[in-house]
């Protein structure tokens, strides 16, 4: 597995989710009580035997680097190959909807040129999953492909807006990508592309040079251009993929967790979701606790009672508090008697005695970084 | 070359075989404490938030899982160029190896390790206790009396007395007298089992104790001792202070639970003088929707289902719907499953204890170690089991 | 000494040293055959036991990232307190020639706030030295100082142009700052400050949202608004301090290293300067090597002469050259029987056989990276 | 519970008592070599030049340094969550502890660690031998012969064989018959005491040995043939390539000075195939106004003043001016002063040669060890002395 490396871009900034990315680059974001987006692209590629891996960063960085100091909790931290850290451009408009952009890879192309790898699996960070990229490989190196596309069947229009759809010929051959559009119904299942691919390297290397010249080209726009004249093709994964690309996608995916099967999938296979450890006591349940079907980081003293929420290392929920569908970041403090529904809380944040706080399941409520209400 | 002000000598090689079935496959301090922690979590934190930064740990009982554990001490921060987490296992030299026979003899087997870092002041420490100390407040007690041994005292009841090193002092805390288990102790002050010798003051005692054939190689039954005898200057620091020797069943028990009554215990909480420790990679805890948790401790990759109360458990534990965890301690991933009933147990780590078992029945009769039932780790309690109070499970080879 | 934490800014970008700070910060520069210019202040840190340091880096961060890791060979990787990287803000002006701006902080505030320590020690990243702060700190401590500013004492006009001399009065109490110009000729020893200081926490925290709502305005600045109230102390070195503001710094600066005392005095020492460890094996002298009075890094292959000269790892000299009081950097090639002399080439230049370049010692000629001559 | 196809076994237990003063205070793993580098730098970089992410460490012959040096393994890339390097001293156990006998009882003594990974594989490897090797290629030997013990050979000399295994193989190379030193060899192909053992019969195999109570419990000695007899499948792999054992003072001397002749040699400036090692933090190399090196080899920390020709200086090494090295491997931090004469020699680590002395004057009559001089680390040779070639220099104690 040491002839591939990994490329994860990590730098788009977003507006998608509120304030939860505004200091910090989408890769950054908290998700799951102890994990951040992150996490789940880069230890999918550990755990693929990967050791070697480029994380293209934004201007925001300090919050990717205070999670990963120099990799050591992905074993990352080693003289030949390692983590690497690979400054992005800056670009302008935070709405910009490119995940690839050719200019990124560009300003860090040493990265690619020094390596000996023959291909390198790229992938994007804003979805969660534990998958082993081994099968997709060998099924790139038996077909002698240029480019396998990951991709997922689905007949479910939520899960394919926005993305892209491949036609995919006789054996896996892709022959046309189109994008999906919001009102363009479907009736059947379609193969969609979970923004992860295999390229061979010095085919990577080609299309920066041919393509630097264009401002802000995604690398799926290029390898659309040249579609007919490269081996491309499509591998299906039947992994859970779950994608955040709105708020109410953060906290569904969050609530995700509640259903054993994705919880199993995630975090109880042979395969560790890998992030940064830190050393915490263990949670303290008082004697007027009372928790039920919640996920919750150590660190923890809980008073209260807590229902169907996800709570990050070191909140302290007080007596007297009612707690239900709600994600709490690290260091909250919860005063007593309030009453949190539908709520997710950045870090710090402070809720005073008695206060309710209630949002809706499709609209939650939001409060940022060390607010105090 | 450079040298060190202080160096610490960790005394991790003992079996701690009151600890029974706990201690069959991992040395003492390598057994897990408080949930998360393992013993010597508690003596190498103290050296990381004292500034001692070279420590030599004795090991020679099964020391796999303890060696691997402790590493190169990165996890408590004690990782240095120059310095660090040493493991000192016992060796062959040229002419042939020899095991650790006391304490004593433990240090005076690695003197070359101390010399070669050279150092004004040794610290002596042992791997078994729980406790939160500044051991550089104790060095600084020691150079201020211009002491040549320095032992960390604390105040014990009376009846624990005759288990400890039992001290007499002078109003300038200069040590007068020194009994190893006295059967009739004249004091409740109380050796830690921490010292801190001049290191010329350690290398003469060590080699002459060496040289005495009647010697067991013993800190407390002999170094001590002979020192008082021969006039050396030795004070009695004052610690302040949780402290407990987890010795047996009853007391690494009571110790536990103690964690879980917050008043005079040790705070695991406090960001200033935190306890680190070597933790894997696990999700955060999980607590099902028919579970009840109180008053307990539960670390990170626990999955409950059930109800636990007035317990403390290990990271990885998985507690199946319907089980009663009560009073108990659950080591690291430890699974209790369906309709199961546990109560006041110590369930050794990666046990499994099958469907409707009752562990720790209510039994009449004399009841050994205080009730209090224990299961080895890897043990696989059947289906069904029921297991009285006081009980110890384990294999037999 | 852990009531001490450090702050090294080394994010100004500069056009000072021609190509050599073109894709780096000047904590980056390479200096003396293994090191980078950011190890000295950094290692001095170090090694007085702070072990909690914020680097300022710029957004070209990758160099140094590159160089740091997780602070590893520097014993910085901890989970209490360690390497912290803060991002600095984008500056327009590369000629700027601030070096501690309060924005910079201002940014980063989190990391001083976080923190349980006492004070603060400051410094900037252009010079060479190996020095120790614990008597600097005792002294700081007596005096319970505000700050104490660190400074050296000469009469050379050269090694204080651009300075900022100290007005000390009895009992080392500074009560003036002044900005020293280069056409102000001197003819008495004035004591200079080498822009390092040591600042009680709070009193940054202070000063920092005193002043963040001035656009670059540098903490020395907002120091002199204060004189008055503030206790500022001086305190007197004598160790070498090597500043490196011009090229010809630059180039002086590595020659000093030859001169037996400042070597002994910077990497002879009982306090090392740590640096990256990049595994190489030992440098290969051949037949026909001639070397004399040069300092070379391993992993160097020498056929040829070699004089007055400093050589980084991975060097090649081919038979036949003669190299004369140059610098060379990491993994350049010098082909059959080139000559160079009074030059300074970045890394992996390749000088093609019986090439020929020479520059002057007031002028060293510059060979950017990559280049092929 | 997690398994590992192939993990590796380091023997590194041994003195090397045949390299006389080199290995009075440290592990033969541990001696200094080709600048650098130390033995044992070579084995652990060919474990991570074939993926191999599991090593097991047996030492216990003076094992301080050897055990500081390999650390977690770090320094090799070999620190990982699951797996990584594991340092394996002799240890007490329930009853009571026992040192490690031939190098099949070390294994036997650690059964339970490669029990902890379960592997398909376990490699076999020792820490005294110099050569790059790529194990996965041995591996898919091993697994395409079907074999069950495959041994790694190399072709020797007719002169070396009567030292080494050698070995008689079939067409397909399988061993038909395993000669552990033969006074008559049969054949030039010798074991590099390199072994893959399917770990099942590995298990069954010391578990045997460990139950005859003539066994030496060594592999050569007693395990390979034994199975033999038995009608295991053992194959011999050929490795081509650069291979030397340095068990003695001449080939441990041969050895190095290969390294400056290139041809035939190992490549230690290849990319794709990097010997790690861990370095200390030293400045780059010195070399002064007057001093003159031809054909050697010189390490960071190096400052050199004198004369040096066919040499190899390790890390922070210093030679006065007006001083002549040559032919001569000088260790770690050795200081040769102001006119002095070295030739044909290896000085010791942390060894001072005071000036104006010769080492290594040429006498006549027989000459011990090809009359190469060694001079025992930490020794302080004074000023003016005149040592003949073909002495050791080293204390007594």
């Amino acid at each position: 597995m040491h002839s591939v490396i990994g490329l994860i871009f990590g730098n788009t900034r977003s507006d998608i989710l509120q304030g939860l990315a505004q200091d910090r680059p989408i890769a950054a974001v908290p998700f799951g009580g102890r994990y951040r987006l992150l996490d789940f692209a880069l230890s999918s590629m550990v755990n693929s035997g990967i050791r070697t891996v480029g994380l293209v960063t934004p201007h925001h960085y300090r919050p990717v680097l205070d999670h990963l100091g120099a990799g050591k909790d992905f074993s990352l931290d080693r003289k030949a190959g390692g983590l690497f850290i690979l400054p992005g451009a800056i670009h302008g408009l935070i709405g910009d909807k490119s995940k690839f952009r050719i200019k990124d890879i560009c300003l860090n192309i040493e990265f690619l040129q020094k390596d000996f790898s023959e291909n390198v699996v790229i992938s994007y960070c804003n979805q969660v999953y534990n998958i082993n990229y081994r099968d997709a490989l060998e099924f790139h190196n038996q077909k002698q492909a240029d480019i396998t596309l990951i991709y997922k069947e689905t007949d479910d229009p939520l899960d394919m807006s926005g993305r892209v759809i491949l036609y995919i010929g006789k054996d896996q051959h892709v022959h046309k990508l189109q994008e999906k559009y919001e009102d363009d119904p479907t009736e059947q299942a379609q193969p969609y592309f979970v923004d992860m691919l295999i390229i061979r390297r010095t085919l990577l290397l080609d299309i920066i040079q041919g393509y630097k010249c264009i401002e802000n080209i995604d690398l799926l726009d290029a390898l659309r251009d040249n579609l007919t004249t490269l081996k491309v093709y499509g591998y299906n994964f039947t992994a859970y993929i779950g994608r955040i690309d709105s708020i109410k996608d953060y906290f569904d995916r969050n609530m995700d967790l509640f259903k054993p099967e994705i919880r199993k999938e995630l975090f109880l296979s042979r395969d560790r979701i890998h992030t940064k450890i830190r050393d915490n006591p263990p949670t303290k349940y008082g004697s007027k606790a009372k928790v039920s079907n919640s996920l919750l980081a150590s660190g923890c003293c809980i008073d209260g009672e807590v229902e169907n929420s996800i709570l990050s290392r070191g909140v302290v929920i007080k007596p007297g508090c009612m707690i239900k569908n709600s994600i709490i970041m690290q260091k909250c403090i919860i005063g007593k008697n309030a009453v949190l529904e539908n709520v997710i809380l950045d870090k710090f944040v402070e809720v005073n005695e008695g206060n309710v706080l209630k949002g809706s399941e499709n609209n939650p409520l939001v409060l940022y970084k060390k607010t105090v209400v | 070359m450079l040298k060190k002000e202080c160096i610490a000598m960790l005394l991790a090689g003992g079996q701690g075989s009151r600890l029974g079935c706990l201690t069959r496959n991992i040395a003492k301090p390598a057994v897990s404490f408080g949930g998360k922690y393992r013993i010597i979590d508690f003596s190498l934190s103290n050296c990381t938030n004292s500034n001692i930064d070279t420590v030599g740990v004795l090991t020679q009982y099964k020391p796999f899982l303890l060696n691997s554990y402790i590493g190169m001490g990165s996890a408590w921060d004690l990782d240095n160029t120059f310095g660090g987490v040493h493991i000192l296992p016992p060796y062959v030299g040229e002419t042939q190896g020899s095991w650790y026979k006391g304490t004593a003899n433990a240090i005076y087997q690695n003197m070359d390790f101390i010399h070669h870092y050279n150092p004004d002041y040794v610290l002596i420490i042992s791997g078994d206790h729980i406790y939160k100390m500044d051991y550089s407040a104790m060095l600084k007690f020691h150079k201020e009396k211009e002491s040549e041994v320095t032992i960390s005292t604390v105040e014990v009841a009376w009846e624990e007395a005759p288990r400890l090193g039992i001290m007499t002092v002078d109003e300038n805390s200069r040590i007068l007298k020194f009994t190893e288990k006295p059967s009739e102790p004249e004091s409740k002050l109380a050796s830690m089992g921490v010292y801190i010798f001049d290191w010329s003051v350690l290398k003469d005692a060590l080699l002459e104790d060496e040289g005495d054939l009647e010697s067991d190689n013993d800190f407390g039954k002999n170094v001590i001792p002979r020192l008082l005898r021969q006039g050396t200057k030795l004070f009695a620091f004052k610690f302040q202070g949780y402290w407990r020797d987890v010795g047996t069943i009853e007391s690494y028990y009571d110790a536990n639970m103690e964690l879980l009554n917050g008043a005079n215990s040790l705070d695991i909480f406090d960001p200033e003088f935190r306890i680190f420790s070597n933790e894997g990679i696990l999700s955060p805890q999980f607590v099902g929707s028919k579970a009840r948790i109180e008053n307990s401790l539960v670390s990170n990759g626990c999955t409950i289902l059930g109800e636990v109360s007035n317990s403390i458990l290990a990271p990885g534990v998985y507690v199946g719907e319907g089980a009663k965890v009560k009073d108990s301690i659950i080591l690291h991933h430890t699974k209790i499953h369906e309709n199961c009933f546990v109560q006041r147990a110590i369930v050794g780590e990666n046990a499994e204890i099958m469907s409707q078992s009752c562990i720790g029945v209510q039994a009449k009769g004399h009841l050994e170690q205080a009730g209090i039932t224990v299961v080895q780790d890897h043990q696989v309690i059947p289906q069904g089991s029921v297991i009285k109070e006081g009980r110890n499970v384990y294999r037999t080879r």
